[in-house]
């Protein structure tokens, strides 16, 4: 049981849904980087996904996509990112998952990033670009410690009680057909969706993509066991210029609709 | 399962939305690619359409010119719209149709597989947009042109470097998007399985002409083909059918750009590392951090920074040799080739010829090599103009 | 004597300094025309350079969008360099050759003849010298550029009208001057005999392959074949095959621009009245006074103010008959092609897609009409664009 | 006998060459035509040839192109020459042969054409693109009054004895190989060439196209019975716009070379 199983479990116990919130590392700066994770998880969230920049996250939309940039072109690097995660290990156990790009993980070594992440403390991997099909390469190094994230989108269908299956950690429910940052609404079939991967999975079910606005969150909560916001917490980081109060109070009045 | 890599390279790197697409298309692609009625339909708009078979031509100009082997050339520059490109959009617009979709996107960076895309849509009836990145879009105003006057809608993409690799990306993000009614026509033998494996055996044609008509011509297989090597499609086109030809070398040509040393270059082969982008693991120009490097040439067609994964395997297992040549080296033979045999080839193809130029000097008049002419370069004389003014130097 | 004219029309209208060397190109002309050698290499040139036979398409848009005759398309944008000029010029470079010329002139005015002729000097290894009106220069600068590259001299004309007619002109000037080792390739069926005869056998390859293709594909002949009119190369070139075949209309579409009761327009056979220029007897656009008036056509091919004399006969005759269509009908037609086939025809060749599009929805489906593409777009997408914006209007 | 074949009958006894000239009609303008024609006249051209104005003048080069041009752009017709000719013809009996192409004759109707030329004085016709193997259309039409001079050029060869059989008036012999205006200088066998013209003919010979000194024109004399000069005096015209003082001066400074 790494940190992500234990907040889920303890979730469970008061009946309580996860507040999973993602943030750009290096956007806008390293050093702000723990210092926003410190204050969402001070806020409520209960899980952090810490993005690391690449080049090409052709999963992303124009927010995360322009955050990434941003971060690269200050000179982000994969080290600079597991430096940050020990900042915000000296402080705080919340949960911590990567979303991170396959070739990010190739450069670096496979070995050598599952050690640094074993050894900072990060506890899941998300890889958009892995698909079932292609993790036995990663899963073969993995152990407990770290959990090599499941996603499942509306379009997986047959496949998703084959995706599920070993699912750790949690399952990532994909809510729109499309990138991140949404903006075409949700996948209209999406909680007949939600319904069919809860019921393939004892895993903990997250939803994701395209929650932008705190109105979204209520109706989701019954279905799932977390939900996720990318792309609006990404911007609002940006508009503040990485102000910590200003995330601060947008956790809040999200984390209300979990009460 | 179905094979989808080639070596350790290739596979389906992609999101989880659209595993199920391509395990669509895979299946309707096996299902296909020896259905009699579907190569009968593709054979019949490569040849009243496309204007197949493309001549194998004898360049005497050129072989006078440089005093060693017999060069010949395969012209694809002849095809309508002017390269390679459109024998692979036949064949996938054609699948498409019996998938039963009515939309296609596409991504291009010189234009000409966006043009290709535009065309065949046209043609079959379907909608049709191109992503293709803004610095492109400069560079090839006339191709831009001609996809709109084709009723193709061009989507300009601003991200990153703004040319192929980003193109790619936005492509694949509006597959994405839109996977239920809409095929993506990749335009190299790149992108996820089964695109390699599928765009090369919709450009095979190039190669089983070539072999047949050099067979007919002189009676014997050619010392080595050469094509320049983007993505990869014109070269696995032509190499494909002298594979099992162990006689006979394969060398593709990349685009060495300012020269390797400079750092502005696509020679993914040469200098790059395995690594994995969109959809495919394949060599890579990548920095430390694994983010991608832009790739430059001179030609818009070249300066993608990965490399198809067939072309990996080729030249992990040394079947194929990869060699690159530079932007001026590429612009010497352009003019050369106009000059000797009144063939103004794509810069891309330019690239084959200027290599060619430094092999048949080496070689005996009674050596032959096969280049693949991919395309016509009508496209790039805003290019080449400037050029030579300077302003891209 | 050999006979120079057809009924009233053609001739050697001349200077006393070139009858000699017409007559000389006349007999080199008469002896290599039958020569199975010279016309085994125009041949080999012409399926290995050229890239003939060109496919006769049936398009199957065009058709189902005009919901009348089936409609078939003679591909000569296919030939290399993009039109059907090229199959005149590898005729007349190759008759040249055996007459010991190692210089040519042309005269150009869309420049597809001058890319063509460059591109056979460039291959045959002769001097060339186009001359160019500055006008044609502005319109066309793709093709300017296109002829540099392949070694030619682009001479500009900047008297009279600075157009085709003008162009002519000065390259039967510069012929005069330089008579003994210039060849003038003349690029349309006009000029003083033997020229309107010779290009029309040079060019008559496409209506003998539409023949052969068209019987192999429906097993008739078709009910009328269509082909624009500038000079009337591509359409002699077409018609020639089906002359005795007295039930084949031929119909020939003239540029009628702006609309000819404004004036600007290239009809001369529907305005024209029999005069002399470049040599030949013809009709000719003429004021009172016999001063040959501009000719006007957003095409740039077709803006001839005369028309090849054996056009003038067969109107005469009533065997073929001639129509025109205004720019904003070609520009319609250049749109509808693209749209419906996917295939961008030059803005001389949508004149006779427009005529098509007029003529086909008034027929049977069991009527075939045989239109001949006689080049590709490439070279106008700037002047569409400008025509789009308003600019040429 | 015209007045071509009586001015020749006239400088032979005495010995001499005829000085002919060129003028374009209309350029300046056709009034001054008429003074310009008169002027040379009286300054010692023996024959005067008018050019009546083309669009395309393809055996012309740059200057009479241009002049031409300028007399087109002012409206000049060919009714407005055949009066120009009977103007000077109120007041001299100067030979007077037109330079006009074809489509003017056809344009105007040859009978039509000749008809006016007979009434108005015109002696001689010079049609640059009506050579031999044409001209029997217009020759059919033609009587003793009006001349239609025959052209032989350097490249005339073995055509010379035909070309010059029935030549009328006198022989234009084409002095170099190129357009009117010259600047290509002689052709090099000019004199073998003018040699063997004269010996196929009784008809008087003039050689011109691209005699713009008057130091060419003594060695030529001894070899034809005239000599031509246009592109020149068309070019002092235009230099002095139309003054048939400065024209008067001109032809005189030539004429000596004839004494
Ligand atoms: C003429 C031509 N040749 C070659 C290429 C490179 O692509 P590939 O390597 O897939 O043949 C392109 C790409 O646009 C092209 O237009
Ligand atoms: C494509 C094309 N078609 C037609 C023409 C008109 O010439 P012709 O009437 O001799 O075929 C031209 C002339 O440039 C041309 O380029």
């Amino acid at each position: 049981m790494n940190r992500i199983d234990k907040t889920f479990q303890a979730l469970r116990a008061e009946g309580k849904k996860a507040l999973i919130t993602y943030v750009v590392a290096g956007d806008p700066g390293l050093k702000q980087t723990v210092d926003l994770v410190l204050a969402k998880a001070q806020a409520g969230a209960d899980i952090v996904e810490l993005g690391i920049p690449f080049s090409d996250p052709l999963a992303d939309g124009a927010v995360i996509q322009a955050a990434a940039q941003r971060s690269l072109n200050r000179g982000t690097t994969i080290d600079g990112v597991f430096d940050a995660v020990r900042g915000i290990r000296t402080q705080s156990q919340v949960p911590l998952v990567f979303l991170v790009y396959y070739n990010t993980v190739l450069a670096y070594g496979r070995e050598a990033f599952l050690g640094e992440c074993k050894e900072t403390g990060v506890d899941g991997l998300i890889i958009p670009d892995l698909p079932y099909e292609e993790r036995e390469e990663m899963v073969a190094l993995m152990d407990e410690s770290v959990h090599l994230i499941t996603l499942v989108a509306p379009t997986s269908e047959q496949r998703i009680e084959k995706l599920v299956r070993d699912a750790k950690g949690f399952v990532y429910c994909i809510s729109t057909l499309g990138i991140t940052g949404g903006g075409a609404g949700f996948f209209s079939g999406l909680e007949a969706f939600l319904a069919k991967v809860k019921s393939q999975t004892e895993t903990p079910i997250a939803v994701g993509f395209g929650i932008t606005k705190k109105e979204q969150v209520k109706p989701l909560l019954p279905m799932v066991d977390g939900v996720i916001m990318g792309s609006k917490i990404v911007d609002v980081i940006h508009q503040s210029q990485g102000d910590s109060a200003e995330l601060d109070a947008f956790v809040r009045s999200i984390k209300i609709e979990f009460e | 399962m179905n094979k989808t890599k080639f070596g350790q390279f290739g596979g389906q790197y992609v999101p989880e939305t659209i595993m199920n697409a391509l395990h669509e298309l895979e299946a309707a692609y096996r299902h296909y690619q020896n259905d009699p009625e579907f190569l009968e339909e593709y054979g019949y708009y490569l040849k009243q359409y496309v204007g197949r078979p493309s001549p194998l031509y004898f360049a005497e100009g050129l072989t006078k010119r440089l005093g060693g082997a017999k060069i010949y050339l395969k012209r694809e520059d002849l095809n309508h719209t002017g390269a390679h490109k459109i024998n692979n959009v036949m064949g996938q617009l054609l699948l498409a149709k019996r998938m039963g979709k009515t939309k296609v996107i596409a991504e291009t960076g010189a234009g000409q597989h966006g043009v290709a895309t535009a065309t065949g849509a046209a043609l079959l009836g379907m909608e049709c947009t191109v992503f293709m990145g803004e610095e492109d879009i400069e560079r090839q105003a006339l191709n831009v042109f001609r996809m709109e006057l084709l009723g193709a809608i061009v989507e300009p993409v601003n991200s990153g470097t703004k040319t192929l690799k980003d193109a790619t990306n936005e492509a694949i993000r509006a597959w994405i998007h839109r996977v239920e009614d809409t095929f993506y026509v990749i335009g190299s033998v790149v992108g996820p399985a089964p695109y390699p494996e599928m765009v090369r055996d919709f450009q095979k044609v190039i190669g089983e002409e070539a072999r047949k008509q050099l067979l007919e011509a002189e009676g014997c297989l050619p010392d080595a083909i050469i094509a320049c090597v983007g993505g990869g499609s014109n070269a696995m086109g032509i190499f494909h059918a002298f594979m099992a030809d162990e006689a006979v070398e394969l060398i593709g040509v990349e685009g060495a750009g300012k020269g390797i040393e400079t750092g502005l270059h696509a020679a993914a082969i040469a200098e790059g590392k395995v690594g994995v982008l969109h959809g495919m693991k394949t060599f890579l120009l990548q920095d430390q951090q694994g983010n991608i490097t832009p790739a430059y040439s001179v030609s818009a067609g070249l300066d993608y920074p990965g490399i198809g994964p067939e072309h990996a395997a080729l030249h992990e297992q040394q079947r194929a040799n990869y060699v690159s040549v530079t932007d001026d080296e590429a612009i010497d033979a352009l003019n050369a080739l106009c000059l000797s045999d009144g063939i103004l080839p794509a810069l891309e193809s330019a690239h084959a010829i200027a290599y060619v130029m430094k092999l048949a000097p080496t070689m005996s008049a009674d050596q032959i090599l096969v280049v693949n002419l991919s395309g016509r370069g009508d496209k790039d004389v805003h290019t080449i103009a400037a050029y030579k003014k300077g302003e891209l130097q």
